[in-house]
């Protein structure tokens, strides 16, 4: 049984711990408008090479952010030792991972939006027409991401070099996340007929069921001994 | 411990034998000769000839039957060929041709053509694929002896 | 039961599983080397893959029974099966990448590279990176227990992105890349098949045997480290008493 | 209640605890003494469920403490070593929210009363972050007594508590044990327990001693 109400209060909890610190969502930012500029310092590139590769670069800063994020999103847990009154939490844990997953999708969306128009402008994309697919995109991967990166973020939190083993343990698991969000966002840009890139966004969809599902199940074993 | 070492020498022994074998199919069947090594050392019966087809010396008479020179580093061989419509018989093009050398006319015979070999690359990948396993389960099974040796003799499994 | 009891069961069981690798291996050996003709298209090159094939065939086969194990494990909290999943991963993290090498080997002379991002070549580097990753976690736990349960949380992950991996890779690659590239070239023939099924049978068991041997080593040094703690733990307590 | 049958623990190749049996029964307040590095803290985190025994089990209000862990937390409060509060919420809000999270829903006027109880309701409103470690400590005791449990579990309980804090912790205990609770702490203060405690055991090299409670000087203790 899953308790909304235990939903509820961690994305509560999470929400209104990020706008008192605002942590979170400003290191993911920064970060992300590093990266942007360190690629765009190492491929000059005209608007034609551009179309090829910023979807990639755009997904590889989404990524490497969304790590930065989700690897917070536990870690914050641990000072006074709050983790353990999670695991306590006399309900069934799922709760609080749906709680969790929902709070990482939020940060991540809207760093992803935040981040969006600096795409589009530093590298002179023109998105009018497709936006509403590219959303789509968006929205779906990082659900994919969200999803089975906050599992991992509670199973590394409690481990040593767990900076490391996030990113480590996370990345060749998303790689069809990766592959199929830059394909379907490469089309996108394109303007390529949506019946081209159909297939990711499926692809992308059966991800985000599927782990969503084994994730809220292998979550208990993270939290329970 | 002693088992440990007899059953290692017959896996040893074996891996020797299954060498020499594979060696010695190699060297007889499958080794390939210089055109140079063909003219002075004449062999009798059926050889394997690795060469280039030298240019502007194809000549292509019926479907299935052709004269050339194949070139080593040197020596260029005359050949007549007389086989299946060889598709892969161009000038410029490395071959392996397998035939015999007739030592009166000076005319290699050859009868059919071959893809040239890698066993370079076949010895590579099955070295790489068996060696580090034998390696792995040699280590591990002597871990186990002594492991077993170490516990029998501190006495300790008695009382589980 | 004591301990060299269950030992002297096993050993005579990983016998059967041993001695059936050495035979069939040894069959496959000779008729791969020696007694098969070469393949028409590749020639002689094709012997490569009564290696590199039953290879990735059992990593394939070691993962399962990792996943399985860990769903064995998590249900059961049973610490031996937890040892015999840490013995697979290591072996099929081997095997893996034995299956890499042989790959590249093969590669070299049918398409004239030793690296190409070929649907199989990338999953199966994808699954390299999962078992390393799985190796590093164990590592970087203390506590046994908390060990063995992530770990199987790994796996069990791991063992369902696997096909979906495998499927988005293989998409990409045919969105990339015509056919160019492809080991379609190889019809399986008669005579390329009884080779493979000897070594492919002979891999399998292999591996059953040397994760016979694995799994008695890791139970073998805990169970010893664990008595010899314990031991130690005496000792302080009666240096506290007197 | 609580009934520990042969509980052992092992990190790696090492056990730090060693067949530990204890019955704790209503209404009684145990004593855990113990020097540093005698893993009172870990059997602690057992009973409470945060960790696995190696060997052994134990029961809990008649539950069986592998089995019905849910049913254990939802009766059981682990005051920890770790106050368990979030740092950028005030007071209010990390009662609410820890309560919540367990199921209860305290209204205001009882959340006023428990901080007035441990002396803090003058703070309600400030980010724990600027808090003491006395006032966590106090904040950490006020959400025990709103979640009133059955069997109540206090590590350390005495440190970084002033006197006052001391006697509203005690007191609280004693509350406890008149309502039939079951009480276990750890701790290395014998004078600050002694009030308090009716049975007491030495935790020493991981292995569990007990003692009447009379016989432990405090310069026994480390």
């Amino acid at each position: 049984m899953i308790s909304f109400n235990v939903i509820r209060w961690i994305v509560w909890k999470d929400f209104v711990t990020e706008l008192r610190s605002r942590e979170t969502i400003s290191s993911m930012v920064f970060f992300a408008l590093i990266v942007i500029l360190i690629f765009s310092f190492s491929f000059s590139m005209d608007q034609q090479a551009a179309r090829e590769v910023i979807a990639g670069i755009m997904w590889v800063a989404f990524a490497f952010t969304g790590i930065i994020g989700l690897g917070k999103s536990f870690s914050t847990e641990l000072q006074n030792d709050c983790l353990e009154a999670l695991q306590m939490v006399p309900e069934a844990k799922g709760a609080i991972y749906l709680g969790k997953v929902a709070a990482n999708f939020a940060f991540m969306f809207v760093v992803e939006i935040l981040l969006f128009p600096m795409f589009v402008i530093l590298f002179n994309l023109e998105v009018v027409e497709e936006i509403s697919l590219l959303l789509l995109v968006f929205f779906l991967a990082t659900v994919g991401l969200s999803a089975i990166g906050t599992l991992f973020s509670a199973l590394t939190v409690q481990i040593r070099a767990r900076e490391v083993m996030l990113p480590i343990l996370l990345l060749p698991l998303v790689v069809p996340v990766m592959i199929a969000a830059v394909e379907a966002t490469k089309g996108a840009l394109n303007g390529d007929p949506p019946a081209l890139y159909e297939q990711w966004l499926e692809l992308l969809a059966i991800y985000d069921v599927v782990f969503t599902v084994v994730s809220f199940w292998m979550f208990e074993f993270v939290m329970d001994s | 411990m002693t088992n440990f070492y007899i059953r290692w020498g017959g896996v040893c022994i074996v891996a020797i034998v299954l060498i020499v074998l594979t060696y010695n199919h190699y060297r007889d069947n499958l080794a390939s000769l210089a055109p140079q090594q063909v003219k002075q050392e004449a062999p009798a019966g059926e050889v394997r000839v690795l060469g280039m087809v030298q240019g502007g010396t194809l000549e292509t008479r019926a479907a299935g039957e052709a004269t050339f020179s194949l070139l080593g580093e040197s020596v260029s061989l005359p050949v007549h060929y007389e086989g299946p419509p060889p598709d892969n018989l161009r000038e410029l093009k490395i071959l392996v041709l397998i035939g015999t050398w007739t030592a009166d006319t000076q005319v290699f015979e050859a009868r059919d053509i071959g893809i040239v070999p890698n066993y370079g690359f076949i010895a590579g990948a099955y070295l790489l694929g068996l060696l580090p396993l034998a390696l792995l389960l040699f280590a591990m099974t002597r871990r186990v002896s002594l492991l077993y040796e170490e516990i029998k003799a501190s006495k300790l499994y008695e009382e589980e | 039961m004591t301990i060299h009891r269950v030992i002297r069961k096993v050993q005579r069981f990983e016998g059967w599983f041993g001695g059936g690798a050495a035979l069939c291996l040894i069959a496959g050996l000779y008729v791969g080397l020696i007694g098969s003709p070469p393949d028409y298209y590749q020639g002689e090159v094709v012997r490569i893959m009564y290696i590199h094939v039953p290879l990735a065939h059992t990593s394939l086969l070691g993962y399962t029974v990792l996943a399985v194990g860990s769903l064995w494990y998590l249900w059961k909290r049973d610490p031996i099966v937890d040892n015999m999943c840490q013995a697979v991963a290591a072996l099929s993290a081997v095997f893996t990448a034995l299956a890499l090498g042989t790959g590249m080997i093969w590669g070299k002379p049918t398409w004239d590279t030793w690296w190409t991002w070929d649907a199989r070549l990338t999953s199966f580097t994808v699954l390299l990176l999962i078992l390393i990753g799985y190796l590093m976690l164990r590592t970087f736990v203390d506590d046994p227990e908390k060990e063995a349960r992530y770990g199987a949380i790994l796996a069990i992950v791991g063992f369902v992105d696997l096909p979906i991996i495998h499927f988005s890779v293989e998409w990409w690659r045919t969105l990339h890349q015509p056919q160019s590239i492809s080991m379609r070239g190889v019809s399986i023939s008669s005579g390329l098949l009884v080779p493979l099924l000897l070594m492919s049978v002979g891999m399998s068991l292999l591996f059953s045997y040397m994760l016979m041997v694995r799994t008695q080593l890791l139970y073998l040094d805990r169970l010893l480290h664990a008595k010899k703690g314990r031991l130690l733990s005496q000792f302080h307590l009666s240096k506290s008493d007197s | 209640m609580i009934a520990c049958h042969g509980i052992g623990k092992s990190y790696g190749h090492f056990q730090v605890l060693h067949d530990v049996n204890l019955a704790i029964a209503e209404g009684e307040c145990f004593a855990l003494f113990g020097p540093n590095g005698s893993v009172k803290t870990t059997l602690l985190k057992i009973l409470a469920t945060l960790e696995r025994p190696s060997t052994g089990h134990f029961e809990m209000l008649g539950m069986h403490g592998l089995k019905d862990r849910e049913a254990i937390r939802a009766n059981l409060m682990f005051l920890a070593h770790g106050t368990h509060l979030y740092d950028e919420l005030n007071a209010r809000e990390n009662l609410a929210f820890a309560l919540a999270l367990r199921g209860h829903h305290p209204t205001d006027r009882d959340m006023k009363r428990a901080l007035d109880r441990v002396a803090i309701g003058a703070f309600a409103d400030m980010k724990v972050r600027h808090y003491s470690a006395g006032m966590k400590k106090r904040l950490a005791l006020a959400k025990t007594m709103l979640a009133k449990p059955n069997v109540l579990l206090l590590d350390e309980p005495f440190t970084a508590l002033d006197t006052a804090g001391t006697e509203i912790l005690r007191e609280y205990v004693r509350e406890r044990l008149s309502d039939n609770g079951t009480v276990l702490l750890s701790t290395h203060d014998y004078d600050k327990t002694r009030p308090i405690a009716g049975r007491a055991g030495i935790l020493q090299h991981g292995a569990l001693q007990e003692t009447a409670i009379e016989e432990l000087k405090s310069d026994d203790l480390v």
